[in-house]
């Protein structure tokens, strides 16, 4: 967002993402509101920013697999689970502080990651995406299936401590989760516009000029699924510790799909377009989630059966709509709306 | 070795219904290049439709057939001409996500009907059994296999031998050469999706008649998806083998290794062999390996 | 090399000498992209030798073809096209880039030191090929001349020891090719490196190489400075065909 | 655009009065957490359907002492981030006392929120909840408990076939907590009864072919077959098990989730013989029952086309009506909230709700909705009673949770 008549002097300065003051205002003060939301907001709404802001670390992760690198993954719902199961276990039975065992669980589901990404040696496109289907089934059949993880009972991991100060409500592991999520994000704005990011989408545009240029395909498709699962295991732990319960049966394909649609609502290749589409998806999600009840209690004669079942339907026509309409994502509509902003009041 | 049989003919019966699920998906994928998820919902309604004749409005069987072909030919060409027709020239990556929006807004449809219930055609055709080398074979399963191997003997004939059929053929070898030459590339869309979900939707009658209409039906899409890969996704031979292997594969995996890791295996299976014929054959059994050029 | 039976390239043998511009020719389907992929590791010939600075490549991964510091741009345009000309030109820096994931997410302190230090190595690139308008722009909407340029471009920001462009002037109209001849030319002077230049248009190249290597159904048929080439019955009788022999009778 | 824009100004204006009109007297909330769409929707919508035409009637007579009951049924669709996220949602409602958490991951994970907002949760039957008290409650006895008056059930029947040695048990059931809760417990009882357990066959919820896991049952010679499963898919594995022949020679049982009168009207030749295990009132039992009469008069259809899991639902609701007494007459509408509503449903010990269950079996120390079982056989295509209600042995304290 420049306004008109903003010109740069030095590379640094063309380079950097907050280029005014205005900016930098801009941020503090969002910053501010975010940290103060707790005191205001209510219970329903700081909970519903939780599960946003891990909504968005994991398809931050996404994003820079499939948005950037270019390789489809379905594995996202399940590295989660490999994250959240890790953290369990690391905090429930071996005692470790959530704050070493958050790292730790996402890189167990980076390095277990690299296993979805290993066939993308020999395999692309759609084949290497359903080759992440099959190890989420795999994954999610295991984990039921191990001593470790609890069996079918599922874990109950404690809430995060720090000292004697437990962070076991929702206004209390919101600092945690908002401050991970900032973090994560600003690594990932990073990452992505400079050498590793570069990389990732000379792969994703043209893998073959990528090896020109001296890019080692494999090694960096392997390192996109790395990150990806690494924020995925970031999430899942984050959500362990939120819920407080891991079962097996939390970690769906479904949700690695609806992942994707956040992908697609928000906009590939643009991190922005993560937060427009979890934002857009989850808000939709529960809207429909609620209107069924709602639905039914005004409307009595429509029941709550056909008033849930039709909330599945609208999820599935807002989506087609969506496609149709605005295929490249409300990032691009951002992006039209940033270089308005940028050209006004001289519109041509 | 009875032990095999055992698991094995069942195994075979079920592989044929996934072949043809898989058949429907590699038909829309030889000629859109769009993998699709939607095909699980266009079989449950398959089932569904024929529910509804015969059950519902208690037509007589080749009516309520007739009629389940009928909406599901409609349909086909409705979710063609609706949604996926606008992404022409869209990546696919957006048509597959289509194609999993279809499958949620059909999926509420699907679940209002059902209400949690589970729907059966009851006593249709109960032929009996016969029993070869100590395995009991129904005679219906016998039918519905033989339906399995009429599509897949109708489809190839359709392709070799009809101008449609050709016309498909060559849609699916490069789009924009064959318009220039006079095909109409979005008929052979329209046609291509409505055979498509006829052939779901008989997979679909089979299937419910099998194992009864509930809630779990549309996921054999999924299914159907892994054994088109397994198959190599533009093979429709590919296609109707890789469904016969993995149907009695399952029931092997289940039968023989459950007890040794606890169970729960038979759905695994499916991923852990697609895992290891993408590693082994990365385009499938029967799939064509493209060659880039620079 | 074979091609399923179809012999792509047999015994072609010719070598690229330091600072020179050496362009090979020939008619379609001669083979001329055939030997660049050979070159830069896309092909694996069945048969032979590249040796390059004392090192055998033969066999070589792409990737470590780039390494040891050669270029290429392509015949059919294979840019980065979701990226803007300034990303595609430091996108080829990444191999003189050091900084990892980790580094380029904190971003401050070392991964941005570099960043800009390589930042101004991309400027002059954009200066030198006159793209200064376009730095911003997503190379996917950019004019086919100008996306030839940025390809050049991309190829040079690797700073190459040899570079291999791959019909550079095809599909442009004359102000196009003698611009982009002139880019060559600058290049050559001013980089002073070997340049292997493949080239379908026979009369373009003569201006601007020093030597000629002319190719036909795989086969070298002629070597030597344009003048030579100029004379050679053979080359005349591939460039031309049939036609030239009925006027011989 | 303009119709549209009209559509939707219509909607929001019928909205927001019906919105408006609703909050204007005084009520109390029952949340349901449910899956109407999913794995276990043949259990949760005639159930919930239940539970709404009788808070339906109830209103229309005036509630309890003037209090309406306001009714909410999300439709979670077996996942837990929805059950977790409804549930925060609709907390703030006035009033809110109940909570059922219908699917067991989503009652894992409710539990600990409920627990600190001191309201009352219901779950299925997890025998966990009883072993360790808190505000959870179980619908009926505990699946461990059915399980384990099944197995007495066996040995009479043993005895009264004449049959010497001891009878073998096989258990097939979901591959998941759920699946596996009947044994947590009842295979102590099993092994204390002297019954053979034979390896548990577990297979995924939504699979559609089960005759691999049942030839393995026949082939361990089991007498006996303990089916888990929320209908269908209990009626699903016995008519593969029809398919395979295995229904004559041995003697399946369901639990409480197995073939409703609709389930057996679906594959009736292959059911035959099934003797059901329930702690409410099934096939035509049910049917006869006064209450059921709300079905018709709700419009939901015929009544032989009434599922009986739609008498569970009016179950939890007169338990619901009934605490809800309790605690007005102690505390008032004014104090009424969670922990007075728990006192309450630690009182009700002995409730009778209309011959539907057996008394109901809340105290301080017991969280059973009631203890008592009864059997059902499917004898000519229609479940007929067996037995009377039976008063179920308590399994869930021989497992250490």
């Amino acid at each position: 967002m420049r306004p008109c008549g903003t010109f740069d002097e030095r590379y640094s300065q063309d380079m950097a993402i907050l280029r005014i003051k205005r900016h930098w205002g801009l941020l503090i003060g969002a910053l501010i509101l975010l940290y103060l939301f707790p005191l205001f907001g209510s219970y329903y709404f700081i909970s519903l920013v939780n599960s946003l802001c891990i909504g968005i670390i994991i398809v931050l992760g996404l994003q820079i697999v499939s948005g950037y690198c270019g390789q489809i993954s379905f594995g996202q719902a399940a590295f989660m689970a490999v994250g959240a199961y890790t953290s369990a276990i690391l905090t429930g039975k071996v005692g470790l502080s959530f704050f070493l065992a958050l790292p730790i669980s996402g890189i167990v589901a980076g390095l277990i990651g690299l296993g979805g990404g290993a066939p993308s040696l020999r395999i692309k496109g759609f084949y290497l995406a359903m080759a992440t289907i099959a190890i989420h089934f795999v994954v999610m059949w295991l984990i039921p299936h191990l001593d470790i993880t609890g069996k079918t009972q599922g874990l109950h991991p404690p809430a995060p401590q720090i000292g004697s100060f437990t962070f076991d409500s929702d206004e209390k592991i919101y600092y945690i989760i908002v401050t991970v999520m900032l973090l994560m994000t600003y690594g990932a704005r990073n990452m992505v516009r400079t050498r590793v990011g570069r990389a990732f989408v000379a792969i994703r545009d043209n893998d073959l000029a990528a090896e020109v240029m001296g890019i080692e395909l494999y090694r960096y498709k392997l390192l996109a699924f790395f990150i990806s699962c690494f924020y995925a295991g970031i999430a899942g732990s984050l959500w362990a510790h939120w819920i407080q319960v891991v079962h097996p049966e939390q970690f769906t394909l479904l949700h690695a799909l609806n992942y994707i649609g956040m992908l697609i609502v928000g906009g590939g290749g643009s991190i922005p377009g993560v937060f427009f589409g979890v934002i857009f998806l989850r808000l939709l999600d529960e809207g429909v989630m609620f209107a069924a009840p709602l639905l039914a209690s005004i409307f009595p004669w429509i029941g709550i059966h056909p008033a849930a079942s039709m909330s599945v339907s609208v999820f599935g026509i807002v989506l087609i709509i969506f496609l149709i309409y605005e295929p490249r994502g409300l990032a691009h509509r951002w992006e039209i709306f940033k270089t308005s902003y940028r050209l006004y009041p001289f519109s041509h | 070795m009875k032990e095999f049989l055992q698991l094995a003919i069942p195994g075979l019966m079920i592989g044929g219904l996934y072949s043809l699920v898989a058949a429907a998906i590699v038909l829309v994928y030889k000629s859109t290049r769009v993998v699709s998820l939607a095909h699980g919902q266009l079989l449950a309604f398959g089932g569904l439709f024929f529910w509804i004749g015969l059950v519902v409005l208690h037509l007589p069987l080749p009516i309520s057939i007739l009629l389940a072909l009928v909406s599901s030919t409609i349909m086909g060409w409705l979710v063609e001409r609706i949604t996926l027709r606008p992404l022409i020239g869209q990546p696919l990556i957006s048509a597959f996500l289509m194609t999993f929006a279809i499958f949620m807004a059909l999926d509420g449809v699907f679940q209002l009907i059902l209400k949690g219930e589970s729907k059966t055609y009851a006593t249709l055709l109960s032929l009996g059994e016969f029993e070869v080398v100590g395995v009991p074979i129904r005679v219906v399963q016998l039918i519905s296999f033989a339906v399995v191997l009429l599509v897949f003997l109708l489809l190839a004939l359709f392709f070799r031998f009809t101008k449609t059929g050709l016309g498909m053929r060559a849609t699916a070898e490069d789009h924009q050469l064959s318009q220039s030459t006079g095909i109409n590339v979005r008929t052979i869309f329209s046609l291509i999706w409505i055979i498509s979900a006829i052939v779901a939707s008989v997979a679909g009658m089979g299937t419910a008649y099998v194992m009864d209409i509930h809630f779990p039906l549309p996921y054999i899409g999924i299914k159907g998806l892994i054994v088109a890969l397994f198959g190599g996704l533009d093979s429709l031979p590919g296609a109707l083998l890789a469904g016969l292997i993995l149907g009695i594969l399952e029931n092997l995996f289940a039968g023989y290794l459950d007890p040794l890791v606890g169970g729960g295996l038979k759905d695994v299976a499916a991923y852990v062999l697609l895992l290891i014929v993408l590693l082994v054959k990365p385009y499938g059994l029967f799939g064509l390996k493209r060659i880039e050029r620079v | 090399m074979n091609f399923g039976g179809v012999a792509a390239l047999s015994g072609v043998s010719f070598d690229v000498r330091k600072g020179e511009m050496l362009a090979v020719i020939g008619p379609n389907g001669a083979g001329k992209t055939s030997i660049l992929n050979c070159i830069n590791g896309f092909y694996r010939p069945q048969k032979g030798e590249m040796v390059f600075e004392d090192q055998n490549i033969y066999h070589l991964p792409p990737h470590q073809i780039a390494r040891i510091g050669i270029g290429r741009t392509f015949q059919n345009i294979e840019l980065f096209t979701g990226l803007s000309v300034l990303d595609n030109l430091m996108a080829a820096r990444h191999l003189h880039l050091k900084r990892g994931a980790f580094a380029g997410a904190i971003y401050f302190g070392p991964a941005r030191r570099e960043e800009i230090r390589h930042r101004e190595v991309v400027e002059d690139i954009i200066d030198l090929l006159e793209m200064e308008p376009y730095r911003k722009k997503v190379v996917g909407l950019l004019p086919y001349g100008v996306r030839k340029r940025v390809e050049l471009g991309r190829a040079l920001a690797l700073e190459p020891k040899l570079l291999l462009l791959d019909e550079p002037m095809a599909g442009m109209n004359l102000e196009e090719k003698e611009d982009m001849a002139r880019f060559i030319i600058d290049i050559h002077e001013l980089k002073n490196i070997p340049i292997v230049l493949v080239e379908h248009d026979m009369e373009v190249v003569m201006d601007i190489a020093e030597r000629l290597v002319v190719l036909d159904f795989g086969k070298k048929i002629a070597e030597g400075n344009p003048d030579e080439i100029r004379q050679n019955p053979l080359v005349i009788r591939a460039y031309l065909g049939e036609e030239e022999s009925d006027n011989n009778q | 655009m303009r119709k549209i824009l009209c559509g939707v100004l219509i909607f929001t204006f019928l909205f927001v009065t019906g919105v408006l009109q609703s909050n204007a007297q005084k009520e109390v909330t029952y949340l349901s957490l449910a899956d109407y769409t999913a794995a276990i929707a043949g259990l949760n919508v005639p159930g919930d359907m239940g539970t709404e035409d009788y808070f339906k009637e109830l209103n229309a007579k005036g509630g309890v002492d003037g209090v309406k009951v306001k009714f909410i049924g999300v439709d979670t669709r077996y996942d837990v981030a929805r059950g977790v996220s409804a549930y925060k949602r609709y907390r703030a409602e006035p009033k809110l006392l109940v909570a059922n958490a219908i699917g067991t991951p989503i009652g894992k994970a409710v539990g600990p929120l409920a627990t600190k907002d001191k309201i009352v949760q219901l779950v299925p039957g997890d025998g966990e909840f009883q072993a360790n008290l808190g505000r959870i409650f179980v619908w009926g006895p505990t699946y461990q408990d059915a399980f384990a008056a099944t197995v007495d059930w066996l040995l009479a029947d043993w005895k009264k076939k004449g049959k010497t040695g001891m009878p073998k048990l096989g258990f097939i059931s979901w591959d998941s907590a759920y699946g596996k809760e009947p044994l947590r417990g009842g295979k102590e009882y099993a092994e204390k009864r002297g019954v053979t357990l034979a390896p548990p066959e577990f297979f995924p919820p939504g699979t559609m072919d089960h005759t691999v896991y049942l030839s393995r049952l026949a082939k361990a010679e089991v007498n006996y077959i303990f089916v888990g499963g929320v209908d269908p898919t209990p009626t699903n594995v016995i008519r593969d098990a029809h398919k395979l022949g295995l229904t004559k020679t041995i003697q399946f049982f369901c639990d409480y989730w197995g073939p409703t009168s609709l389930g057996v009207r679906l594959h009736p030749e292959a059911l035959e013989g099934t003797v059901i295990v329930s702690y409410y009132l099934r096939g035509d039992d049910a049917r006869k029952h006064p209450l059921s009469n709300l079905w018709v008069k709700y419009g939901h259809g015929k009544l032989e086309d009434m599922n009986e899991v739609y008498t569970i639902g009016m179950l939890w609701a007169m338990t619901f009506e009934a605490g809800l007494k309790i605690a007005l007459k102690e505390v008032g509408y004014k104090k009424l909230d969670g922990e007075a509503m728990y006192q309450a449903y630690q009182k009700l010990t002995g409730l009778e709700r209309a011959g539907l269950q057996g008394p109901c079996a809340y105290s301080p120390t017991s969280r059973r909705g009631s203890w008592e079982v009864r059997f059902y056989q499917v004898r000519a295509g229609k479940v007929t009673s067996i037995s009377d209600w039976i008063k179920a042995p308590d399994a869930v304290s021989l497992h250490k949770f």
